[in-house]
């Protein structure tokens, strides 16, 4: 991505979680691979997530939960997007999202019709969502 | 209130106490005396620090899974289930996260969701909202001691009605659930919380019912250097002892070699020994909980049960005095109650084959013990230093100068400075010491280890090694060697 | 021919090979020359002697499963699904019970009757049956040595039909594959078979193909104390030699202690250079191999995980080429090719977890591998002397005198007189002697050893205690205590 | 059973199959129970059970197979009992007695067609076919 304009990105863990070990690569992960990083850290709400993207222009957001609220944490937040005019802004989501082992095809369901772009299974490396991102992005 | 390690004064537990039990309806249920006549019904049988004294004396290691769910009935199947078809020797309730951070109406409203789909929506267990009567139920329904098992910076009322609801064992500490399970809750905050929770604890001890207290000692989990934990483990031990705890169980999370997880196991109890005797605090009984990979787990079941027998095996070698069991879920989430209780026979085949077994002592084992204890006593020191003899002081000082430094940890109170990462046998090391208060052959002891994996691997130490360790179990390796 | 340790002489060889080759129809198909030709354009990857060397090199521990059904194809598929789904480094073909005694007629019973019903009715590959060609296309279609597994008295039509077949590892031996697996065959009939086996070995060697020999180490795998399977290791390891082996892996199967374990691991190769050397043989490549727990196992996978991840603790641990995998069925009979991979996946996580990491030497290792190799040496010598010199011949009369003697064997050509039992940290001692020529020290250590157990124990040692012990691990204990 | 008559058992391991460990407890444990055991060792033909029961008045054969071929080993065993005089002996048979992990409802059917009065799943403690020996020879 020389000579372009690196894309910003707001990162986080929703909710009451405080799994801070992921986003720490995930942060490392997405500026290695030139995108700007707005990382808002854990225990981060859905308006601390829109404000940020408002502020810095973002792309888009990408949400980590790993504690199993996920569902709840995440609802309405496409349309608080839109509430807040970022209407259209990619939002990604992904870690262990409900509680218990649950097949991935109804979780991710469940995540697509609350208006998550892409929706991620435990285990995914970083790669995945940057191959993606940039695909969304047109940048690939 | 000043911050001191010394006991808190009654007037100022009075006055936190009317504020704590009014903060939720079921605080109104707490009435301390019939409390504590219920605690001395129950049977030792039922009580951990009876339980902990009589396996320390046996030389045994019990297993302990974690389990919660937000519905009382599911909760106490669930426990039952761990109990009867797992053989779990102690058992936990581990609180869900909203409880943790005293967000009860949220969890409120999972408790409602929950039962409206007949799935648990929390990750754990809300004892605050259902009461002290409902413990009661949990505590009754199963034949082994019950510990709160949980996250909670502030768990002043937790611990009140569960207390009160007959828990016999209390996990927790003002730096190890503040510093890994919070963002903006100051040090000198959660000192105050906790020494509630301890002078809670004091208050049954001097009314005849001894209550066990576990601080938290993976921290973070994730390649936090054992003299790093230690160090909180013996802070929190004072925090505690200072408040009239009796019986504490000193907790550490295994780094994944062998001969270092052993040497942990062995100096965390005679550091807690050294420093409270030292500060001149009576004797209490110290227990050791080791606690099985906390890092990353392969989704694969056989692979985690690979992982989940390792951890056994360091705990049975090491002699711990109680095990924290995984199980074959851990990569996905909450397991389900078969999946835990799979973990919890794994685990006891282990310890049992292993029981009559020994790490002899070595020269290895002997240097890492011996590094360990200096490491330690090293930051103690300047802990106890920069406080000017109060740990509590201390503590809070120490975090802001870095001298206290656990490695990924959210909080915004932690430096955030050091980087650890694996030596070429998978013993954990310090890459960058930050404000550690290190000697010089201290740190050329982890240099010169870390610069040796370099060399066998061809590269330079850097971030990107530490990158590859925390993903190395996952993908079925301790060390996160390049690829080749 | 009489019997010696020495070469057969060829015309011996061409005699017996005729007979042989012509027991069963595939015979024939076996071509020397053009089996040399096939061996010599196998990639190096499929040669087992290659990658075993590449292994011992590296210091890595290989896993390898034990598999074989009735047809081909299903076979094939088998092996593949191991190597790609277990991930298994090694791989085997375990050969059917019939097979094994020769029954080739009741084996082609059992492929047809497997034909028919669609599973498979007999408990491994009946390779003879199925001849030549078949072998190839099994050692074809896979990416990774494969070895003939079995316990065959007299395997020279097996051995020259699955050599040819392009198999480049072959286990078993006079003793090991006789007094564990025989009721009637005398010892000197089955040296006599297997010179023919390794003699045809060393033919391929001398041209240009090399075949890696592995005795069968675990022998019973009931309570074997390692000095027994050691001098049998080291016998087998001598006649193959002599037969112009010039590759050997030499096993052992676990006792469950580990000091006793690794101190096993570390002595065998040691015991067999020192013979070799001894007798004026060449130096040959030997490499070990651990057998992880080969007595019952828990009928719960959850245990089964438990037990079959320790084995790979100690085979890491003491640096073993190879390790032969159990899997979570192992109590239920032969497994599904899902549990056999599991097994090997929980087996591979562990090894790679350890592979940086050994069991440092301690006074306790040290006395284990002292007491290992002076019991062994006293039988070895006693064996060539009531040989004069020559180990086959020894071998016979050895067996004839109990001066070695298998704990628990079938075969009406073993005394049966010594019983082993578990001290009280579970290493293997002996509880009567028989008739090994241990000396005083020696039998002083292992009475003392097992007199604790029975104060401990609050009993008499007896065949009561051998029994707890060997249904100990099935219940979850490695020594068998009385209840209580 | 003091003072009654002990009554004398046939034990042994069919076909070709040479697991010895077994067989030597099992040995030790009928014995113990108070019976008189005649012990055919490991690799026993039917016949060669069969032969020792009419040459010993047995009450009973106990067949042990732990290596998979036990279907095939065992088919037939009774016809031959009926054949040799013996058609009324208790036959007992217990083990690993097919390849593979399977319910062990339908393999008990199996065996039972086959003529077994009594059919032990893998694990079985001696404890069990002791008491119901007992039982079935009106022992207890």
């Amino acid at each position: 991505m020389e000579g372009r304009e690196r894309k910003t990105l707001v990162l986080g863990v929703i909710g009451a979680d405080v799994h801070a070990v992921g986003n720490r690569i995930l942060d490392y992960a997405f500026t290695q691979a030139g995108f700007k990083v707005v990382n808002i850290g854990v225990m981060a709400s859905q308006e601390e997530f829109i404000q940020a993207a408002i502020e810095t222009s973002a792309a888009a957001i990408l949400v980590s939960s790993l504690y199993g609220h996920g569902e709840m944490d995440c609802r309405g937040m496409r349309e608080k997007c839109q509430e807040a005019g970022i209407g259209d802004i990619l939002l990604y989501v992904g870690g262990n999202l409900v509680v218990g082992k649950q097949d991935f095809g109804p979780v991710e369901k469940l995540f697509r019709k609350m208006g998550f772009d892409r929706v991620y299974p435990p285990g995914t490396m970083p790669e995945e969502p940057i191959a993606d991102l940039r695909r969304d992005l047109g940048l690939a | 209130m000043e911050l001191s390690v010394k006991q808190m004064d009654p007037e100022e537990f009075g006055r936190q106490r009317q504020e704590v039990l009014t903060a939720w309806p079921t605080g109104k249920e707490v009435d301390f005396d019939e409390a504590v006549a219920y605690q001395k019904e129950l049977p030792a049988a039922k009580v951990m620090a009876a339980k902990l004294a009589q396996g320390k004396a046996k030389g045994v290691t019990y297993a302990q899974p974690r389990a919660g769910v937000a519905l009382i009935s599911e909760h106490i199947e669930l426990l039952r289930y761990l109990q009867d078809e797992g053989g779990a020797d102690l058992l936990p309730t581990t609180i869900d996260s909203y409880t943790r951070q005293n967000r009860y109406k949220e969890a409120q409203g999972g408790i409602e969701e929950s039962r409206s789909i007949g799935r648990s929506m929390l990750n754990g267990f809300p004892a605050v909202n259902h009461g002290v009567m409902a413990c009661r139920r949990v505590v009754e329904s199963v034949g082994v001691p019950v510990q709160v098992r949980h996250g909670t910076p502030d768990a002043r009322l937790l611990a009140e009605v569960t207390l009160a609801g007959g828990f016999t064992d209390f996990e927790g500490g003002s730096i190890s659930y503040n510093i890994p399970y919070a963002k903006d809750v100051p040090v000198e905050n959660t000192i105050k919380y906790w020494q509630y929770v301890d002078r809670l604890v004091g208050l049954y001890e001097e009314n005849g019912v001894r209550i066990n207290r576990e601080p938290f000692g993976p921290l973070t989990g994730t390649l936090v250097p054992p003299s790093i934990s230690h160090a909180v483990g013996v802070i929190e031990a004072v925090l505690a002892v200072a408040q009239g705890v009796k019986s504490l169980s000193l907790g550490y999370g295994q780094c994944g070699n062998l001969i270092q997880d052993v040497a942990a196991l062995h100096t965390l109890p005679l550091l807690a020994q050294e420093y409270l005797k030292k500060l001149g605090y009576p004797e209490v009984m110290i227990t050791t909980v080791f606690h099985q990979w906390m890092g990353g787990f392969p989704q694969d079941e056989a692979k985690a049960y690979g992982v989940i027998s390792w951890g056994a095996v360091a705990a049975a070698l090491g002699k711990a005095t109680k095990v924290i069991v995984k199980t074959p879920h851990e990569a996905l989430g909450i397991p389900t109650k078969e999946a835990n209780a799979a973990g919890l026979r794994t685990t006891k085949q282990v310890l049992n084959m292993l029981r009559d077994q020994t790490l002899p002592q070595t020269e290895e084992l002997t240097l890492e013990e011996k590094m360990i204890l200096r490491e330690t006593r090293l930051i103690l020191d300047k802990v106890l230093e920069l406080g000017e003899g109060d740990m509590a002081v201390g503590s809070v000082r120490a975090f802001q100068a870095g001298v206290i430094d656990v490695p990924f940890a959210p909080s915004r109170f932690n430096v955030g400075k050091i980087l650890p990462a694996r030596d070429t046998t998978g013993a954990v090391r310090i890459l960058d010491f930050g404000c550690l208060p290190f000697d010089r052959e201290i740190r050329d002891f982890h240099q010169e280890r870390i610069a040796r994996r370099g060399r066998d691997e061809g590269r330079d130490p850097s971030f990107q090694m530490v990158i590859d360790d925390i993903y190395a179990i996952g993908k079925g390796m301790l060390v996160g060697r390049p690829r080749g």
